[in-house]
């Protein structure tokens, strides 16, 4: 039972509960989720007038092989949750919780084995179906693309979000997609939205990181020389990424501080969702669409409400996997 | 598109990201040239990264506006020297094995780096910068038919500067005085010390220089492409550089043509994917293919690049 | 009465050997003046510090009358001090004009003026008879040209205090000759010479007074006139040294080395050697003499596996070894004193006992099944490094720091050793004192006596006068003449070696 | 003389951490961290409690095979930058096997290694074999090659291997070098048995570059070709020989991390490190096999450590990266020691 500790160490006495995480390579500061994360357990922290580096904190990983230690040293340190951000740590998290029973910990993007695992997983599908409806709505040129960082499971959710978005607000519009293989190569993310642009697009969505910031170069560029094009910023508002050219149409925000904040309450209060899997989508505001809203036209906001409304009422189905988009275009004909 | 326009699409594109490259290849030139092996051009570009980044961010504070991206080059290029000083004096003066230094420069600068910008920004990365070189067709040039729309459009001054500066390299190290002695230190140092050339002092010269311009090639690649300064903004494009300019057989105009043959190769490996025709070669052989035409040119036409004689030696007097 | 150079008790050290020890050499105006010893008797090092490469720790120097302190090659150079290195101070790969102007460029507008200086040095040339191609990349000239470059450069500067460090021991006779009228000239020019050579022949015919040294210390001064070889000779070694060959007619029996129209192409697909036949017997030494570049190299690069053949065949004893890896060729019985000790003889980081072993370290009781066994290794460098007197600490020192006299004498000491049916000599003495060549020479002809066939290449004619029991002479890839050195002259020699005809003889 | 310069060779690595680490302190002091509190959480973090040197050790083992891949082609007269390439393909070989493979252990975890091994030493030899026949430059190529690896290999997991989290699946229990036993003795560290082949490679390096009749042909070869082609020694082959081995080592590496510290190969967004670490450490260890070894306990326990300093002291990791950069400057300037060693004898002559 680790419900049970949960309820002995969430019960009264809520100041000697400490919370912590460890991020990825990207650090507490990626402008990504490892930040937001961190943001999230921050709140958390002040809200329960907990100490930083005390009571809450983080430890950052250089490498993929310092996951497990430093999980590990944050468990010894007595931690009564540890969390993992990013999928990438799934395998470190399953097994040190199988190693250490008693102790809690949480997983970011990923599902794994193991009762003393929270799987914190979201909807990113959703979010970018969202952004999608925009893009497809705004686009003069009826033609999107989307840069993914490294092609995978989890930016696949993105992708095909993103397409069945489009597709449903402008149905001749054609979306353009390239992964540059990399999180890190700005050069590249330029040199694929150069390509996009130069082939009519008018709006890109990224998912892909540092690559990413090669877009906005992009987009500002042309943005300089009276083009008219918009550049989709992923996981944060990058509002201020698109400045001050303002390329930044929209942002699709993941919300990761929202599922930390919450699973540390929880936790707190002896609900950790140990073995479960708490899924963030529209309904739990876990994504959605980022609240800089200046470049958005009405109609393209007022569709977003529909269609929120409808995805989390069950009616639209939003596809996650290309099976599922194929799927879902043959039900739009 | 028409074979006019992917031309249009990739060219523009190779001399861009070429930029960044052709600075820092162009900086190896100088040392090696005067007998130092410098494998820190990574880490000296990714210190020029950091500086300018930074550099431009406080510019744009100041109200420096457009020019402090020109600011921020002429700084990276001093902290570069200064960052590569290190190396000089631990390569020539102290005699150390030079890759060694030139790996620990490597170590040292993305290790500084990363810690000054938590210093600093307490953040993992720089501020996103809005003063940016950008792109922009030359006048009257970008009119000439074709060349115009190929060469002068829709690409960056700073990528011209990168021509121009290895156009002047090539000048000094070949047409001047100073670039008859730096090359006889490395070739033959103890003939030049014959000569009353002062081996150290040339070594030096070479050294910091290589230090300003990979500092540069750090900086322009700040400004013009990622737009801030990550730990990932500079992940293996000094040793790019580096191959560049040992492909270009230590000349400045053949580290030039590398670095561009590079920009080129990695132009058509991203673009292909939208080319018709290479759209569907599976993805990686178009992500491989940089490299791997690279390896091919070298083994096909480029072949056996003969380094400067003294390359990696230290100089003492009187020792054979 | 004043002298140009006046160095009184100079002791120069290096870590573990005292070079120079308290040694004194002064040298008059106008004068050409000897400066003899053995190899590591500290000569280069002597004049390297009169030249400022190295520092002295202890003694005084006066350049014409006033004392100085140079510990920089520049200050030599602005006392008009110019020096001609033993080993070359040349960069390959710039023109003879960019070497020569090197450090003292002139120029037009900021950059180098390639014309004016070319010029200047066409008209040095002219003036001193020193003949180079002022544009032509130091790679591709003769080491005679080469060594007329390195003269340029010190006139060039306007030296008035010339030292040649062993000029004649990389030159062709011929070439030889020339740089004699060289110096003359120069003294007549009112420059006074200091000149190392191991060659007394040449110190009696050009040099006025000879010092001597010996392990570091000065033996003497001694005028040129009232000396002669021998005394010279035993001055410099401490006992009688023996010029004349001696050697019992040879007995050749069966043919051993049998080259038949041989064509090898140099790097430039250009032959290099062109048809050539020779063979050599047991039992006897053919010389080859030639004017250097006359296919000599190619020839023995050839024969030794190194170069690949063109046409025609090479047969040692009955087996064909033509386009064999040189492997091969060495495991049938070849052994190979190379001409160029630091390139091909010696891995000079390697200790002189791994070095020893250097064609034979695969084979038994160096290794077995792959291991090496380094006690039979080192045992057997002992031994060699005791039977060869080669000078050095001991088998563990890497051949780097041996002299080249001794470098030489290890690289003999392992190829005599390997017993081989063939022996080639390829300058064996190049740059060797009298004792170092007395004993080498002796070397090869026991060799011969004990019945094995001997090819030795020399740009020494009296060497391969004495030496060999027949004369090959090379001309233009061929082999144009073989004579009987009991019957020829160096004139004749010469002559043939210049392509000119000779009535009776005819390649065999 | 001699027994001078075996004090230095001793000496000068321990000077050279100190003054790294004093430095270090001093940057953390000017930045406003506590040295002291740093430092003794960056100890306990290296050798306080078998957990943390379990760590260590674990950290070591890939270090130990990079620094032996460079450090063999060093002696060889090459320069290896292709440790990161050879270390992935290796690694996908070793997971591969480990994965489609059914055999008992004895067979399973040797078979495994030697296939990372194979993979590493095929991948190095390209760049030999350019180098020996086309005379093309070995650093551009194992550069080049390094990336055409990370792709590829990606490539390769994306289609045939794929498991959930962008990964493959483990390996199989038999091919397993992680430990039960070791971790249990040292409270779960990722300890596992590759420190043994580690140091089997080492000794095998010495061996064959000291003791065998082909480490004498690799040495003379990078000294000086001329004078083994004269001596009869194939330079080609020994060219492309010890970049071959210099690679078996590299992929060797690679199965550390995917028999050992993983049991799976990941898609990797960019390259791992370790193969760069490698020349550091076998520039540490002077290129030679003890030194390697100790070079990597010395990095990794840094590294390692650096985790511990960032939990207690808060000092970011980096700065352990600067002290490393600092230490191999102070080992690479040892000329300085050796030279006022060599004055102070001087003086005391004369
Ligand atoms: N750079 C050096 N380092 C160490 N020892 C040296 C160095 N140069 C010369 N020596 C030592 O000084 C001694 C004298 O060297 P020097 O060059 O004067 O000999 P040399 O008379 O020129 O011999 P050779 O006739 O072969 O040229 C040598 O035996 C050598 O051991
Ligand atoms: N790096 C070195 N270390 C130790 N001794 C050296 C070194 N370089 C030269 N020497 C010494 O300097 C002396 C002269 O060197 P040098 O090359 O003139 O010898 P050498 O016999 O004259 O060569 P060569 O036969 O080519 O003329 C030799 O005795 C050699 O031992
Ligand atoms: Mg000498
Ligand atoms: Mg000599």
């Amino acid at each position: 039972g680790s419900s049970d500790d949960g309820k002995s160490s969430g019960g009264g006495e809520k100041k000697d509960f400490k919370v912590a995480m460890v991020t990825d390579t990207g650090g507490v500061d990626d402008k990504s989720f490892n930040q937001s994360a961190w943001e999230g357990l921050t709140k958390f922290g002040k809200d329960n007038s907990l100490e930083e580096s005390k009571g809450y904190k983080y430890l950052q990983s250089t490498a993929q092989s310092d996951y497990k230690p430093n999980l590990n040293s944050l468990i010894r340190q007595k931690y009564d949750v540890v969390f993992g951000i990013g999928f990438l740590m799934g395998t470190d998290v399953e097994t040190v919780a199988k190693q250490q029973p008693d102790a809690k910990l949480a997983i970011v993007d990923m599902v794994v084995k193991g009762d003393n695992v929270a799987n914190i997983t979201f909807s990113e599908h959703e979010g970018s179906f969202l952004v999608g409806l925009v893009a497809g709505m705004q686009s003069k040129s009826n033609k999107v693309g989307f840069v993914g960082g490294v092609n995978s499971e989890l930016i696949k959710k993105f992708e095909n979000g993103f397409k069945a978005g489009v597709l449903t607000a402008n149905p001749k519009a054609e979306v353009l997609v390239q992964y540059a293989e990399d999180f890190n190569k700005a050069e590249k993310g330029q040199q694929i939205a150069n390509t996009f642009y130069q082939q009519g697009a008018d709006v890109i969505y990224h998912a892909a990181g540092g690559t990413g910031m090669g877009v906005f170069t992009e987009a500002k560029n042309r943005k300089k020389n009276g083009e008219d094009v918009w550049v989709i910023g992923v996981d944060r508002d990058q509002h201020e990424e698109g400045m001050p050219e303002n390329v930044t149409l929209t942002s699709m925000v993941k919300r990761v501080d929202q599922a930390v904040y919450e699973v540390s309450e929880q936790a707190m209060n002896g609900k950790f969702p140990g073995g479960k899997i708490v899924e963030f989508g529209l309904k739990e505001d876990g994504v959605g669409i980022a609240p800089t809203q200046e470049n958005v036209e009405e109609k393209s906001l007022q569709s977003v409400e529909d269609f929120k409304k409808k995805i989390i009422a069950g009616e639209v189905k939003v596809p996650k996997t290309d099976a599922e988009f194929e799927e879902f275009k043959k039900n739009l004909k | 598109m028409s074979f006019m326009d992917i031309l249009a699409l990739i060219i523009p594109a190779a001399i861009v990201s070429a930029a960044p490259l052709i600075f820092t290849a162009l900086g190896g030139v100088f040392s090696e040239r005067s007998g130092v092996v410098n494998i820190g051009l990574e880490g000296l570009m990714l210190f020029g990264a950091f500086t300018g980044a930074v550099t431009i961010y406080y510019g744009e504070q100041f109200g420096l506006d457009g020019a402090a991206p020109w600011v921020s080059f002429v700084v990276a290029m001093i902290v570069g020297a200064l960052f590569a000083s290190i190396h000089a004096v631990a390569s020539i003066s102290l005699k150390a094995d030079q890759v060694v230094s030139g790996v620990a420069i490597n170590f040292l600068a993305a290790g500084l780096a990363i810690f000054l910008t938590k210093k600093i920004f307490n953040a993992g990365q720089t501020p996103v910068i809005s003063e940016r070189i950008s792109k922009s067709d030359i006048p009257f040039l970008s009119d000439i038919p074709i060349i115009g729309k190929l060469f002068f459009s829709n690409a960056y001054l700073t990528s011209y500067l990168a021509v121009f500066v290895a156009l002047i390299v090539w000048y000094v190290l070949y047409k001047t005085p100073f670039g008859l002695r730096l090359r006889s230190v490395g070739e033959h140092p103890m003939a030049a010390d014959t000569m009353g050339i002062n081996v150290k002092k040339m070594r030096y010269v070479g050294v910091l220089l290589s230090g300003a311009l990979a500092g540069l090639g750090g900086a322009v690649y700040v400004a013009s492409i990622s737009g801030n300064f990550t730990h990932s903004t500079i992940t293996g494009q000094g040793f790019m550089a580096l191959a560049a300019m040992i492909f270009g057989k230590w000349h400045p105009l053949g580290a030039l043509g590398a670095a561009l043959f590079f920009g080129l190769a990695q132009a058509i490996s991203i673009s292909g994917a939208q080319i018709p025709g290479l759209q569907d070669i599976p993805k990686v052989f178009l992500l491989i293919a940089p490299y791997v035409l690279t390896i091919l040119a070298l083994a096909g036409l480029v072949g056996r690049a003969d380094a400067p004689k003294a390359l990696g030696t230290p100089y003492e007097k009187g020792k054979r | 009465m004043e002298y140009v150079i006046d160095m009184r008790n100079i002791r120069k050290e290096f870590p573990g050997i005292v070079a120079n020890d308290n040694i004194t050499l002064q040298v008059k105006k106008g004068e050409i003046h000897a400066l003899l010893g053995e190899n590591g008797a500290g000569k280069s090092t002597l004049m390297n510090v009169l030249f400022g490469l190295y520092e002295p720790e202890q003694g005084e120097i006066f350049v014409k009358g006033n004392k100085v302190v140079n510990n920089d090659p520049n200050i030599a150079n602005s006392l008009g001090i110019g020096m001609v290195h033993q080993h070359f101070m040349l960069v390959d790969k710039f023109t003879v004009t960019e070497n020569i102007i090197l450090g003292k460029e002139p120029t037009k507008g900021g950059r180098v003026d390639l014309q004016t200086a070319a010029k200047e040095v066409q008209a040095l040339s002219d003036q001193y008879g020193l003949r180079v191609d002022p544009n032509a990349k130091i790679e591709n000239i003769s080491v005679g040209m080469q060594q007329r470059v390195e003269i340029l450069k010190t006139l060039y500067r306007g030296a008035d205090i010339l030292i040649f460090d062993e000029p004649t021991a990389v030159l062709t006779p011929q070439e030889i000759v020339e740089l004699i009228q060289i110096m003359k000239k120069l003294v007549n020019e009112g420059k006074s010479i200091i000149l190392i050579t191991h060659k007394l022949k040449e110190i009696m015919e050009v040099c006025d007074r000879c010092t001597v040294i010996r392990r570091g210390r000065g033996v003497g001064t001694v005028d040129v006139s009232d000396s002669n070889p021998d005394s010279l000779a035993a001055m410099m070694v401490g006992r009688e040294v023996n010029f004349k060959v001696e050697k019992n007619d040879a007995v050749p029996k069966e043919a051993v080395l049998k080259i038949k129209d041989l064509v090898v192409q140099d790097s430039r697909k250009v032959p290099a050697v062109n048809g050539l036949n020779l063979t050599v017997h047991a039992g006897e030494i053919v010389g080859i003499a030639g004017v250097d570049g006359n296919g000599q190299s190619e020839l023995l690069e050839a024969i030794t596996g190194l170069h690949k053949v063109h046409e025609g065949s090479i047969h040692l004893r009955d087996k064909e070894i033509t386009n064999k890896s040189p492997r091969n060729v060495t495991e049938n019985g070849l052994s190979h004193i190379p001409q160029d000790r630091h390139k091909h003889g010696l891995v000079l980081d390697f200790s002189v006992g791994e070095n020893m072993v250097l064609q034979t370290y695969y084979q038994k009781p160096y290794s077995k099944s792959g291991i090496l066994n380094f006690k039979p290794i080192f045992d057997k460098a002992k031994k060699l490094i005791e039977e060869y007197d080669v000078r050095t600490p001991d088998a563990y020192t890497p051949a780097r720091a041996l002299s080249g006299g001794n470098q030489q004498k290890a690289i003999i000491a392992r190829e005599v050793d390997r017993d081989p049916d063939f022996l080639i000599a390829a300058q064996p003495t190049r740059g060797l004192d009298v004792g170092a060549i007395e004993f080498i020479h002796s070397k090869l002809i026991e060799q011969r006596d004990n019945g094995k066939a001997v090819l030795l290449v020399s740009f020494e004619l009296e060497e391969i006068i004495n030496v060999s029991d027949r004369i090959a002479v090379m001309y233009e890839g061929k082999i144009v003449a073989i004579v009987n050195p009991k019957e020829t002259t160096e004139q004749e020699l010469g002559l043939l070696m210049a392509g000119g005809k000779r009535g009776t003889v005819h390649a065999e | 003389m001699q027994n001078n310069t075996k004090k230095i060779k001793f000496i000068v690595p321990l000077i050279s951490v100190f003054l790294g680490l004093l430095i270090g302190g001093i940057i953390m002091l000017i930045s406003g961290y506590k040295p002291i509190e740093a430092y003794v959480a960056l100890f306990q973090g290296i050798f306080g409690g078998s957990y943390y040197i379990g760590e260590t050790i674990r950290q070591m083992s890939p270090l130990i095979l990079s620094g032996l891949a460079v450090a063999f082609a060093f002696r060889t007269g090459l320069f290896n930058i292709g440790v990161e390439g050879q270390l992935l393909v290796g690694w996908l070989a070793a997971v591969y096997v480990g994965i489609f493979v059914d055999a008992p252990a004895i067979i399973h975890i040797p078979l495994a290694v030697l296939a990372a091994g194979v993979a590493g030493a095929l991948w190095g030899s390209v760049p030999g074999i350019l180098k020996a026949r086309f005379k093309v430059h070995e650093v551009i190529t194992t550069i080049m090659m390094n990336y055409i690896a990370l792709y590829s290999t990606n490539e390769i997991i994306r289609n045939f291997m794929l498991a959930p989290g962008e990964r493959t699946e483990n390996v199989k229990e038999s091919a397993s070098l992680a430990s039960p036993f070791l971790q249990s003795i040292t409270e779960y560290s990722t300890l596992h048995f590759g420190i043994i082949v580690a140091i089997v490679a080492a000794v095998i390096m010495w061996f064959l570059l000291w003791r065998t009749t082909l480490g004498y042909e690799l040495r003379a070869v990078g000294f000086n070709q001329h004078a083994s082609q004269y001596a009869g020694i194939n330079v080609s082959k020994n060219i492309v020989l010890s970049m071959a081995i210099s690679g078996a080592f590299a992929g060797i590496a690679g199965s550390m991390e995917g028999l050992g510290t993983y049991q799976y190969m990941t898609i990797n967004a960019g390259f791992t490190g370790v193969g760069f670490d490698g020349i550091a450490v076998a520039l540490l260890g002077a290129n030679s096999a003890i030194g390697v070894i100790l070079g990597a306990a010395l990095f990794g326990g840094l590294k390692i450590g650096a985790l511990n300093m960032q939990a207690i002291a808060g000092v970011p990791t980096e700065l352990v990266g600067v002290v490393i950069a600092l230490i191999i400057f102070f080992v690479a300037c040892s000329y300085l020691v050796h030279w006022l060693m060599n004055r102070v004898n001087r003086g005391g002559k004369i």
